[in-house]
């Protein structure tokens, strides 16, 4: 066995490890390219302990490969080697050198820690029915199987009770699975569950954080410039774990306003016939679990669904994503991604694996095709399409 | 366990409980109580469950190879990735360390047998029936689909209303009973059992190890008993620990859980550092470097895996002092860790090592295992891991050190005992081979998960879209797993082959690898009795010993031959306990509780007929069989099994308790 | 029993003890995670008691007193039991054992009289984190006891048969430990869960 | 683990001397009367601050008394006593922990 050891071959992959995944430009869950000031700040408290770990990777694949090398028995002698049985200096100091290592790195990583669990948020102003109010920036996050719905309470958290997540409060805005922020400010969040364990995370922004039923788990985020930032939750929530996706669109702060005035107003009643009959469609078969503003505000009945909630519709059209933000609600033109939003009328939970018989996700709901069309139609009238520059942003294929 | 226990012995035998006496055959396996045999149902029923596990895995491969597979649903992906992770650490991981606890450690500490060899049986018989629950769910079409930590309440009857989880649950109470009542026979054993003249610094690094690992059992089953009775509860009567409907906090499982799973991790990775702690001296001819180091570091390191738990829970909001302290004490877990790595290093170096097969394993270990550990150290940092938790980067970590540093182990160790198990030597050309098949599957597969990880790919996914950037890595990855698959073909065939080949081949010798501890005076393949004496102990390492000496230069030469160190085999004197058929009796029925508790109670009663059967059996066992193959009894003091009902000290009218 | 045969066979190693008590002993340290763990449990969910009664308004400490005494007591008789059969005394010891068993029984009939109390009162199992928490100790514990209760009563009937003599104290002295443990962990029980004031409704 | 007490053979001159039933009777009593001062405390209005830390006094005097006593550690192998104080001290420390983040740091 002349052959030395092939610690060259996993230094490589290391090093490609880290050059490959940094510039992986199509990988918009990556957790190496930071958009904001948090998750920069955690990106450099990474770079640093990954630079450790490749030192000690080299010194030890050093060291072996020089075994492999230097003390192979290759039969030139039969004289056994000096028969060491320690070092009491040389053990000692490598206890102490790493715990040194490690103590340096500790402090690091507290500064880091408490910072990433402080908050400075400063007010941002926003018009709430026509007057401008200053708004404490603290979104609430809520998982359900299997997606995520963002509460926007303009009047701040204080008094708001959080502690029954299946029974919050009425929101100025209720949203799903596209959270909107304004760029450039520390964005508060209160993240909790109606049913099981799920993490929110959107890596462009911040790390995870675990919404845990009856529990209100603080966290924050904050993105430098506009754009479309992707995340995934993150702790196995059953069968759809992999489905339950979310995008943070952030805007610059006037867009924001304007968006935040756009989704205060409730639903217009609908022009056309055919949106007509889909909102009787949607009144009889839908409000059940789906919620309308200026339809059904306060009617549905949580009792067809364990987390006794399904996603508010009312702004549906000013998403660009649906579903735990797994379908495009446009094509990459700007036009209704029909085909697919059709598929999700005729059966959900074959587009989407859920436990409708269990009261999880949305059942298949038996409409005719006409009643279909109907209802697209209906759902067409809720809410304006968002700028074009989000919709591209989502795309993701 | 204290229900087993007998209370009570006759004064003479009844003639209906006479003990087995088949001494070959299927008969014999069943009933064997010797710790060898034990050893090796261990070791034959653990490689069972990894090829399982091992498909199990190639399925999670082949559906994740492509973006959007559809080789497995969702639904049954979730089992399976679930299924793997129970499958591959508790009934693959832990008996294949049991294995060679069972078979090594009585012959290490220079034992007849452990201290109580009915139990061990009994311990083999339960984790064999609570694998064999387990896997049942998959022919009740049930597997549990809530993850291999299963976190409150997606475990609960609302989102988990088959019957998954209670195979769960129970099947893994089930094998705790098992590893419970191991590890408190293997602490007895090595405490009072050792060979005149050990102390316990002069045990092997592998008894220690093993010794660690066994306390590590004894407080650490518990736990999870606990968290598993209280799921079992909320799932069966109705109990209200873990739903958050009534008040529950779901983190309490969290906790139960990971202060059982993180000294479970080093439960799983210490018996593989006392392998190669015996492997890398012998094949470097040196003694291993700063030995009570190693020993103190094992002890720190056991210690330390009780203060860091909620490194699994950073991000469950457990607050950010917890998260803070709990951060810091994970760091330095590093250190004793480093130490094992560097004396390893140091032993080998300066040594004129010898790269057998063995050898490559474990040395395939102090590299692989590093990596390993570096991106544990790399997740400690708590604001670090916020990023990296629940992702494949986690992923590639436990593999790193599982595979690479527990599986590599125990394949040194295969090769390196094989010898003294079965009397011949495995091919090292097919050994080579299955090496390097592994180590560059291995990589491939769980390399790449590094930069997946990082890319942003959670964990516990059935299917991920294109365009996130997976697809490359996720294919190279399957490839790599197919590549590992060939490596466990390459031992496989190996197994065969070596056996086939011994038969025309002279027997291998006392000392195939100029060995250094206790285990290698018995010839090979071990007796039954084991030793044909006691061996008077004098040094760490003692049959090294025996063989070299130094001459005036203070070089080593050798002083006697392996042949006239080692022990014959020849002595017919020592006493045997009989076989016994109570401890496969008693384990039987435990599946049977577990399934009345599952379906119908009405179940429980052949298993409690069972269970109580076999108590009383195994209470009015007779002492020894007048009949059995050695009659002769000699004293042997305390390293005489205490519950084979005969021990030499124990006078037959005076049985022991258990 | 063969504790000091090791050393007298001049074997200077093992600990000289026996196997069966050092497992015995091994067994009662690894029982503390498994009460800590219960114990932890309930004192989490000691106030989470929903609608349901709280512990503050429903324990009997008068009572609970009382049985916690009587186990306590059986310690001593299960003491004195041993002691007996040291001295070879099988009558006193006969006594004994059954004098413990008794105490035990009694200890355990206050419990079933306080469980049924309480489910009267409308503690049910399942009535809230704190009712399931409350009920699981204290059954675990009791089905503990129990166990004890028949190993007891196994002793006795050996000695009946006449097989339970002086050189098998040993067998007493083991049980006796997993006695003493069970009562052990009441005196904790009884404190913490009892004594120490527990939230009202 | 143990070390010391593993390689400690010599103190085993077999049968401890084993107290007197009497004794036992003494301890008895002792353990007797620190219960009905337990159960006293019932009947006393206190602070919390001194009632609790005064039970959980009585409370390891019991323990402890019953464990030296009635479970002989007192005369037989400290190793005996490693076993069980390990155990203890385990449990205790591990379970304190994690009720001090319940009770105390789990909130932001
Ligand atoms: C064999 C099992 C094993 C072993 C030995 C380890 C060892 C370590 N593990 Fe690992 N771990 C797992 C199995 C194991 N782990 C599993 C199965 C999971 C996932 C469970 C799940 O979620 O399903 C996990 C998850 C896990 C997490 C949680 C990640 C998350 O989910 O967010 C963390 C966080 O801190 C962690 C840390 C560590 C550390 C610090 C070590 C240390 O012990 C490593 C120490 C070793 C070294 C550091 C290398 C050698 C040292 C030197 C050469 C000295 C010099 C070094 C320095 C100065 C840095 N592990
Ligand atoms: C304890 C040890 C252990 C071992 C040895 C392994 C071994 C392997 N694991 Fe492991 N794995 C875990 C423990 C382990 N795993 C755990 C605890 C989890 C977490 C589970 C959870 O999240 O709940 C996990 C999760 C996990 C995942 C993530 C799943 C997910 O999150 O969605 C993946 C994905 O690739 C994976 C892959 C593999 C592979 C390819 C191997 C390979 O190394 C396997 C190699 C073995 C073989 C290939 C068998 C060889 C078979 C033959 C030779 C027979 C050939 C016959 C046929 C092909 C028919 N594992
Ligand atoms: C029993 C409850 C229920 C009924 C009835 C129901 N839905 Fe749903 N619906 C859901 C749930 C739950 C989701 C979220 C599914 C997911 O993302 O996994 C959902 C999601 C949706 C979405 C995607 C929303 C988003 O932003 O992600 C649309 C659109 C929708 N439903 C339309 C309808 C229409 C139209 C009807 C009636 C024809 C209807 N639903 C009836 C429960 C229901
Ligand atoms: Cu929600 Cu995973
Ligand atoms: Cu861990």
């Amino acid at each position: 066995m002349k052959r030395p050891y092939p610690g060259w071959l996993a230094a490589l992959a290391s090093g490609a490890v880290l050059t490959l995944s940094g510039c992986a430009s199509d990988a918009p869950l990556d957790t190496l390219e930071p958009q904001g000031p948090i998750s920069r700040s955690i990106d450099s408290l990474s770079d640093p302990i990954f630079l450790v770990a490749g030192i000690v990777f080299v010194v030890i694949f050093g060291a072996t490969a020089v075994i492999w090398w230097k003390f192979r028995d290759d039969h030139s002698t039969d004289e056994f080697p000096e028969q060491v049985h320690g070092n009491f200096r040389a053990e000692v100091g490598w206890t102490v050198g790493p715990a040194v290592i490690m103590a340096v790195i500790a402090v690091f990583t507290l500064i880091s820690h408490f910072d990433l669990n402080s908050s400075d948020r400063t007010d941002i102003q926003v018009a709430v029915d026509g007057t401008t109010t200053s708004w404490d920036p603290e979104i609430v996050v809520v998982g359900q199987q299997w997606w995520w719905e963002f509460r926007y309470y303009f009047d701040g958290l204080d008094g708001v009770d959080l502690s029954d997540s299946r029974n919050l409060p009425p929101a100025d805005i209720v949203t799903a699975n596209q959270m909107v922020i304004p760029t450039g400010s520390e964005i508060g969040l209160s993240i909790t569950s109606r049913d099981v364990i799920h993490s929110f995370w959107i890596p462009a922004l911040n790390g995870k954080r675990d919404a845990v039923p009856r529990r209100v788990s603080p966290w924050k985020i904050e993105a430098d410039v506009p754009g479309v930032y992707f995340g995934q939750c993150t702790e196995f929530c059953g069968l759809s774990h992999s489905r339950m996706r979310m995008q943070t669109v952030a805007m610059e702060p006037a867009d924001f306003q304007a968006w935040v005035e756009s989704q205060m107003g409730p639903a217009v009643a609908p022009k056309g016939v055919a949106a007509q009959r889909g909102q009787e469609v949607f009144e009889g078969q839908c409000a059940r679990c789906h919620v309308v503003n200026g339809v059904n505000d306060a009617t549905s009945s949580g009792a067809d669904l364990v987390a006794n909630a399904a996603p508010n519709l009312t702004h549906l059209m000013s998403r660009t994503t649906y579903a735990g933000g797994i379908f495009n609600l446009y094509e990459p033109n700007g036009t209704l991604n029909r085909p697919q939003l059709e598929a999700w009328l005729r059966n959900a939970p074959a587009e989407k694996p859920a436990y409708a018989e269990g009261r999880r996700g949305m059942p298949a709901m038996g409409l005719s095709e006409g009643q279909i069309d109907d209802v697209v139609a209906y759902l067409q009238t809720l809410g304006e399409a968002p700028a074009f520059d989000i919709i591209a942003a989502t795309e993701v294929e | 366990m204290t229900d087993t226990m007998e209370l009570e012995a006759p004064a003479r035998p009844l003639g209906a409980y006479t003990r087995p006496k088949a001494n070959t055959g299927w008969r014999d396996w069943v009933t064997t109580i010797d710790h060898k045999k034990i050893g090796i149902l261990y070791g034959a029923a653990a490689m069972v469950f990894f090829v399982i596990g091992g498909i199990e895995a190639l399925l999670i491969r082949l559906q994740l190879a492509t973006p959007d597979g559809t080789v497995l649903g969702a639904d049954t992906y979730n089992r399976v990735f679930t299924m793997h992770g129970v499958t591959m650490v508790f009934l693959v991981i832990m008996p294949l360390a049991a294995a060679f606890a069972n078979y090594l450690l009585p012959l290490q500490v220079g034992a007849r047998d452990v201290a109580f060899p009915r139990l061990n049986a009994l311990s083999f018989w339960i984790f064999l029936a609570g694998a064999l629950f387990l896997n049942m769910s998959w022919i009740l079409g049930d597997a549990p689909d809530g993850g291999w930590f299963a976190y409150a309440p997606n475990t609960g009857v609302v989102f988990s209303p088959g019957k998954g989880m209670d195979f769960y649950a129970i099947g893994l109470q089930i094998t705790g009973i098992a590893s419970l009542v191991s590890a408190m026979n293997l602490i007895v054993t090595v405490l009072n059992m050792r060979a005149p003249g050990m102390t316990l610094f002069k045990m092997p690094v592998f008894t220690w190890m093993i010794l660690v690992v066994q306390f590590l059992l004894l407080f650490a089953i518990p736990v999870i008993t606990v968290a598993l009775f209280l799921l079992m509860f909320d799932r069966n009567f109705g109990s209200n620990f873990f739903n958050p409907e009534m008040g529950a906090d779901p983190l309490l499982w969290q906790h139960l859980f990971w202060i059982f799973g993180h000294p479970e991790v080093y439960i799983l990775i210490l018996p593989s550092f006392g392998i190669i702690s015996e492997v890398i001296p012998t094949f470097s001819r040196k003694p291993l470097f700063g030995y009570p180091f190693m020993v103190f570091s094992g002890i720190a390191i056991g210690f330390m895996g009780w203060g860091v738990w909620a490194h699994h829970m950073f991000v469950s909001g457990i607050g950010p002092i917890s998260v803070a302290a709990f951060s810091v004490s994970t760091m330095f877990i590093a250190v004793p860790t480093g130490v094992k790595i560097l004396n390893w290093l140091a032993t080998m170096w300066g040594g004129r090592v010898r790269f057998n097969t063995p050898m490559l394993f474990a040395s395939g270990v102090v590299s692989m295992f590093t990596i390993g550990g570096l991106s544990g150290v790399t997740h400690s940092l708590a604001p670090a891991d916020t990023q990296q938790t629940d992702t494949y980067y986690i992923v590639a970590h436990f593999h790193y050190v599982i595979f690479g540093g527990a599986l590599l182990g125990i394949f040194a160790g295969f090769y390196f005992w094989w010898p003294k198990v079965f009397g011949h030597l495995l091919s090292d050309k097919l050994g080579k081979w299955n090496f390097w098949l592994m180590l560059v599957g291995f990589n491939m597969t769980f390399g790449p998960m590094h930069i997946l990880g990082l890319q942003g790919m959670s964990r516990r996914i059935d299917s991920y879209s294109p365009g996130f950037g997976f697809e490359f890595w996720n294919m190279f990855a399957t490839i790599g797993a197919f590549i590992i698959a060939l490596g466990v073909l390459a031992f496989i065939v190996n197994v065969v082959m070596s056996a086939r080949r011994a038969r025309h081949e002279p027997p291998v010798g006392p000392d195939p690898w100029d060995a250094r501890s206790l285990e290698w005076f018995t010839p090979n393949p071990t007796p039954v009795h084991n030793f044909d004496d006691d061996i008077q102990v004098e040094a760490l390492d003692e049959f090294w010993h025996r063989k070299y000496g130094e001459d005036q230069n203070g070089q080593v030469v050798r002083v006697a031959s392996a042949e006239e160190v080692c022990q014959d085999g020849s002595a017919t004197d020592t006493h045997l306990p009989s076989p016994s058929y109570w401890p496969v009796v008693l384990a039987a029925g435990l599946p049977f509780v577990g399934l009345g508790l599952m379906y119908t109670l009405w179940l429980c009663v052949p298993g409690a007929v069972l269970i109580l059967m076999a108590i009383y059996g195994w209470s009015f066992e007779p002492v020894d069989d007048p009949d059995g193959p050695h009659g002769h009894h000699n004293d042997h003091g305390s390293d005489e099994p205490a519950d084979d009902g005969a021990s030499g000290t124990t006078p037959a009218e005076e049985a022991p308790v258990v | 029993m063969s504790d000091t045969a090791a050393v007298s066979h001049g074997h200077g190693t093992g600990t000289g003890l026996s196997n069966n008590k050092l497992l015995m002993w091994v067994f009662l340290g690894s029982e503390c995670l498994l009460f800590g763990g219960l114990i932890s449990t309930y004192l989490i969910y000691r106030g989470r008691f929903g609608d349901g009664p709280a512990p503050g308004d429903i324990f009997d400490i008068p009572f609970t007193s009382v049985s916690s005494f009587v186990l306590l007591m059986s310690s001593l008789t299960m003491v004195l039991a041993l002691a007996a059969l040291q001295r070879g005394d099988i009558r006193n010891n006969r006594v004994w054992l059954l004098t413990t068993a008794l105490l035990g029984s009694l200890f355990i009939g206050g419990q079933v009289y306080e469980f049924t109390t309480f489910v009267r009162e409308g503690l049910g199992y399942t009535t809230s984190p704190f009712s399931s928490a409350f009920f699981t100790l204290t059954g675990f514990h009791g089905v503990h006891v129990s166990l004890g209760i028949i190993m007891l009563m196994s002793l006795l009937i050996s000695s009946l048969r006449g097989t339970l003599t002086k050189e098998r104290s040993e067998t007493v002295e083991i049980v006796g430990l997993y006695w003493h443990f069970v009562d052990v962990v009441w005196i904790f029980i009884f404190t913490v869960i009892y004594l120490v004031p527990s939230p009202t409704s | 683990m143990s070390t010391a007490a593993a390689e400690h053979v010599d103190s085993n001159d077999e049968e401890h001397e084993h107290p007197s039933d009497a004794k036992y009777m003494q301890i008895a009593a002792i353990l007797a009367f620190v219960t009905a001062l337990e159960v006293g405390t019932y009947f006393v209005e206190m602070p919390g601050a001194v009632l609790i830390p005064l039970l959980m006094v009585m409370m390891v005097y019991k323990f402890f008394y019953v464990a030296a006593w009635f479970m002989h550690l007192r005369f037989d192998s400290p190793l005996f006593t490693k076993f069980f104080v390990t155990g203890l001290v385990l449990a205790t420390v591990v379970y304190g922990i994690l009720l001090t983040i319940f009770e105390f740091w789990h909130k932001g």
